[in-house]
């Protein structure tokens, strides 16, 4: 079989394979375009097209924050000798679907003295800043929502803007533990925005561009990770890091802390307002795997080994989505196994690993990497 | 609406104080720390305990000798079988009955178990407080094998209840033994793992080591004793200077540091941990013949006087106090419980630090609440 | 030192004192007025160093009301039981060592708590375990038809 | 220059004492089979108990509904917390001599410790320790058992 297909790839007459043609989601997406366009006004088409990317998205989030719960649930059970969820279906899948109908059922405990009209705001901007961040992933060719020019930049800023609802869930609450989380978290999302920003401009700097799908496309011969040398590869872990602290999640989740804090700025909260920060949270860990995923890992690009024509085929027939989520999977894996390896640090040693280690790190980095782009050593 | 309530103090009384407990994850208990806050910094703690004030000096007042067994049981729960050993070696020595050595064999290996389960439950709620939750099962893991080999002795798991005055409730079960070396040899490979996981951990140096500095002269002071005890190089090993049961014919290091910070006492029960196993090694193999239990008067009177029994928990040094009219029924027992000095020096060594080090000061003192309230 | 010598080392420091050879401790008995005196050269003096308060108990004896030190040195390994006893049982008051051994500053409060023996000087002495609407329950004389039940 | 070998060293060591650590729970990760949880509900048919292990305390009857117990009393002067309560009654023997016996034996096990100290001190052992676990009930007054079951007797020969 082997030997046929690399007859068949070789051969320059043959047109493009058609699995390529399927995986190109773009035509697809045209072709509704194009047809909606037949029946409406362009106004209407737009307002059409932006619900029918809303409800996409609104679904696509839903899946995706109540299957990394139940995945966050089982990859810790199977670290520390436990079986994890398992009555609510075969191996428990259905348990997380079951705690969301719980938490859509509890009581919404309004707080004493609690500042109403902030404390309710919170998380919903908390919410909106994971939701829209992921507008502007690309899940496979031809698959994002919207690709911006400057898509690195909008992604970092709107899930950056997630720590303002945390700042608000703590100072309205008016519970002293809630007030020192949302201060923690301030401080560890101001500093660590720094480092994620340099990581991933050690990047632009090799890709040339902020455009998602440019950067995408300028891995099909190789990946981020693996063209650009070192640099490349401490860039995608001071992202890891920084990316984890982001996140507020362990070994960085002082926010929450609940040996410290009992549950940090969320303390107050109850029913389907928790699960708001609670969902929020797995979206953020998914958004900056994919942003990784994206940058260093060459997006919805498969996997090619230089001259191996047949490996490489194999590896282009595997579809675009499933190398994208294989991706960020992998990226979320090594954020859980960090949580569920290592202790808190404290905050001074937060900020500290941020500003002494990690900074310094970093700008060196962006001067090695730039050094090397522009003497052309990258391949 | 409701006007709402301003508090007007002068600046100096404006505090940020929190209440960390009596419902707390990192208190272990009802423990209540009323803690002034600086920022994050600790400036002042108090302890208020009592919400689980059991009275039980009181109850053995009215309690005959062999029932007080089943109150001391639930003092210190987590090392019941020592607790329990404190009473019956007082009464015994007040009685002065002689008591076979494979009584005293089996009471030290059982002590050493329970010290080994103590400092595995205390491990798994240490690394819980600092943040690493998978310690937590990995402890616990590990801890039911020796709750196992109890429950197939003793019938119970954690509230033992295997010593009686004159000896033991029952002899060891056929399999004790084998039961017992094979955990040994299961530990002996864990703990490394134990190890590699926390000890060697850089996060868990920068959260441990300089943090809660006890001098040895404060400690002393303060009485606390145990591995918080000897962490800060204060010799307070009942085990080696009073030795009682079978102690005095097993070759064991007392675990001395100097530092006396968290990672010390971290280390010290770590080592402990090697200890106890080595102790156990000695004897499993070496018990000998005789009766679990010496023919005691079915009611059982103490001549008139006052007695005091030293024993070495896992937390530290219990000492009974009994003050005897002759009567069936202690007149007064006292129980220095080890943990209630340990919990007097919190706010000696945590004030100064951050909330964070608070809570890793707390569980590296390793404290029981019904053990201070009582 | 053994018991003897210690014995009459004691009795070098202070006169009034009661010295019993227990059958494991030497216990002396002091008054009151003398507690705090002696508790401090036992203490400081070179030869003694009882620098370890392990124990402090109140005992109600039922005419008295007493407290009972039991102190050991860690550098000599020599213990001696103080016994001191107040007759007054409406406002029984003595002396604290808080200041002399800081693990004592817990102890009275426990002691107070549960026997109502005021310490003079304690630096915060307030209940520990129970609230004032409380009596003192290690009394002898203590009632409560509520919680107490006798078969 | 020696601070920055320091400083790169620090870096070095502390990522590798990380690595030790995520090592360990790696390797737990991918052995399934070292997992300890239990499945109770549907593990509960062969689940079996320590035979020492202290559920209950029940009175052994044998196949003739007789039991040991002489309602003697000391199990009741024995518990710790007033769990064990006897009421007795006087029965006339054969022989024609008046005879205390039980009439019932109650246990109350919301009051028991399981201290053991009545079964131990039993003089003719009549009561021993069920391995029965699951003691939950809807109403408290379920826990008030009698021990001795109705109409049962006193075995021939123990006095």
């Amino acid at each position: 079989m082997l030997p046929d297909i690399v007859a068949l790839t070789t051969s320059p007459s043959l047109s493009v394979p058609w699995w390529k043609v399927v995986y190109d989601f773009s035509s697809l997406t045209e072709w509704i375009d194009a047809s909606l366009h037949n029946y409406m006004s362009p106004f209407w088409t737009t307002i059409t097209e932006m619900l029918i990317i809303g409800v996409l998205i609104l679904l696509f989030y839903a899946v995706i924050g109540l299957f990394l719960v139940y995945a966050e649930r089982k990859v810790c059970a199977f670290m520390q000798n436990r079986l994890g969820p398992n009555r609510v279906g075969p191996f428990g899948i259905f348990q997380t679907i079951a705690d969301l109908f719980k938490l859509l059922f509890k009581e919404l405990i309004p707080i004493k003295n609690a500042d109403g009209f902030l404390f309710n705001l919170a998380p919903f901007i908390v919410i909106i800043a994971s939701f829209m961040a992921i507008a502007a992933i690309p899940f496979a060719k031809g698959l994002h929502a919207i690709d911006l020019n400057i898509g690195v930049l909008y992604v970092m800023a709107v899930s950056a803007m997630g720590v303002i609802g945390v700042l608000l869930a703590g100072w309205s609450s008016n519970n002293k533990y809630s007030l020192i989380g949302a201060m923690r978290s301030g401080a560890q999302i101001v500093s660590y925005e720094l480092s994620v920003g340099l990581s991933i401009i050690t990047i632009i700097i090799l890709a040339g561009s902020m455009q998602l799908s440019v950067i995408v496309e300028a891995q099909r011969d190789g990946w981020f990770i693996f063209k650009g040398h070192i640099p490349a590869f401490i860039a995608f872990i001071v992202f890891l890091i920084s990316s984890t602290a982001e996140t507020n999640r362990g070994p960085f989740d002082l926010a929450e802390a609940e040996s410290e804090l009992t549950a940090g700025y969320h303390t107050e909260y109850s029913g389907i307002k928790f699960a708001f920060f609670f969902l929020a949270e797995y979206i953020n860990m998914f958004i900056v795997a994919s942003i990784a995923a994206t940058v260093f890992l060459g997006g919805w690009m498969p996997f090619h080994v230089g001259h191996w024509v047949g490996f490489n085929y194999i590896m282009d027939f595997i579809p675009p989505f499933i190398w994208y989520i294989g991706k960020t999977f992998f990226v979320i894996f090594l954020m859980m196994w960090f949580k569920w390896t290592f202790p808190r640090l404290r905050i001074d040693q937060l900020l500290t690993l941020e500003w002494k280690y990690l900074l310094p790190i970093n700008l060196v980095n962006v001067l090695i990497m730039a050094f090397i782009v522009l003497m052309g050593w990258h391949f | 609406m409701e006007e709402k309530e301003i508090i007007t103090t002068p600046d100096e009384e404006q505090e940020y104080v929190i209440n960390m407990g009596p419902q707390h994850p990192s208190t272990h208990g009802v423990l209540r720390l009323l803690v002034s806050l600086k920022g994050e910094k600790v400036k002042s703690i108090q302890p208020h305990v009592g919400y689980i004030h059991s009275g039980i000096e009181k109850m053995c007042e009215s309690i005959t000798y062999p029932q007080i067994i089943h109150l001391t049981d639930r003092m210190d729960y987590i090392s019941a079988h020592i607790n329990n050993e404190a009473v019956c070696l007082n009464v015994e020595k007040a009685l002065e009955i002689d008591i076979p050595d494979r009584i005293k064999v089996i009471r030290t290996i059982m002590s050493e178990l329970t010290r080994l389960q103590s400092h595995q439950l205390w491990w798994a709620c240490f690394g819980m407080d600092l943040g690493g939750l998978t310690c937590f099962f990995y402890g616990l893991r590990d801890r039911e094998k020796i709750l196992d080999i109890f429950e197939e002795t003793c019938g119970g798991r954690m509230i033992v209840s295997y010593n009686c005055p004159g000896g033991l409730m029952y002899d060891i079960h056929p399999n004790f033994q084998k039961r017992v070396k094979d955990f040994i040899k299961y530990f002996r490979k864990i703990l490394p793992e134990y190890d590699q996981l926390l000890t060697g951990n850089v996060i868990f140096h920068e959260r441990s080591r300089g943090i809660g500095k006890l001098t040895k002269e404060d400690a002393i002071s303060f009485g606390v004793t145990g591995p918080t005890g000897r962490a800060s190089g204060f010799s307070c090993d009942v085990r080696k200077h009073e030795p009682y049961s079978a102690y005095d014919r097993v070759q064991f290091k007392e675990i001395l540091h100097t530092e006396g910070d968290t990672f010390a006492r971290y280390i010290a029960r770590i080592d402990e941990m090697w200890e106890s196993m080595n102790i156990i090694e000695q004897l499993i193999d070496n018990i000998p013949e005789g009766p679990f239990a010496v023919k005691m008067k079915p009611v059982i009177k103490l001549p008139e006087g006052e007695y005091y029994q030293r024993v070495e928990t896992a937390r530290g040094e219990l000492g009974v106090y009994i003050i005897s009219d002759g009567n069936k029924n202690p007149y007064r027992v006292k129980f220095r419980s080890p943990n209630f000095s340990n919990l007097s020096v919190l706010n000696h060594i945590a004030s100064g630090f951050k909330i964070a080090d608070l809570v890793a000061i707390g569980g590296s003192l390793d404290l029981i609440i019904p053990d201070i309230d009582r | 030192m053994d018991k003897i010598q210690l014995g009459e080392f004691i009795k070098s420091l202070a006169s009034d004192l009661e010295i019993k050879e227990g059958k494991q401790y030497l216990e002396v008995t002091v008054p009151p007025s003398m507690l705090y005196q002696l508790a401090r050269q036992l203490r400081e003096k070179e030869e003694a160093q009882f620098d370890f308060l392990f124990c402090l108990s109140g005992v109600d004896y039922g005419s008295d009301l007493g407290v009972v030190y039991h102190l050991r040195s860690t550098i000599y390994d020599h213990v001696v039981v103080l016994k001191t006893r107040t007759s007054d049982r409406e406002h029984p008051q003595l002396d604290s060592v808080a200041d002399i051994w800081l693990t004592a500053n817990f102890h009275e409060r426990e002691v107070f708590d549960l026997l109502g023996i005021k310490f003079k000087n304690h630096p915060d002495l307030r209940r520990l375990f129970l609230d004032n609407s409380w009596g003192f329950p290690l009394r002898k004389d203590y009632v409560d038809d509520i919680n107490i039940v006798y078969k | 220059m020696r601070s920055i070998i320091n400083y790169l060293k620090e870096i070095i060591f502390g990522v590798w004492s990380l690595l030790k650590g995520m090592k360990v729970t790696g390797s737990y990760f991918f052995r399934p089979g070292t997992i300890v949880t239990q499945k109770y509900p549907s593990n509960r048919k062969d689940l079996v108990m320590f035979d020492r292990f202290k559920g209950e305390v029940v009175m052994p009857h044998n196949e003739k509904n007789e039991h040991k117990c002489t309602g003697c009393g000391i199990c009741e002067l024995n518990c710790p917390n007033g769990t064990i309560e006897i009421i007795s009654k006087t029965i006339i023997t054969e022989d024609g001599k008046k005879k205390k016996a039980i009439d019932k034996h109650i246990y109350r096990l919301s009051m028991c410790t399981f201290c053991a100290l009545c079964v131990k001190t039993c003089p003719s052992n009549a009561l021993a320790f069920s391995q029965k676990f699951e003691h939950a009930v809807f109403n408290r007054a379920l826990l008030i058992k009698t021990l001795n079951k109705p109409g049962s007797q006193l075995m021939k020969g123990v006095e």
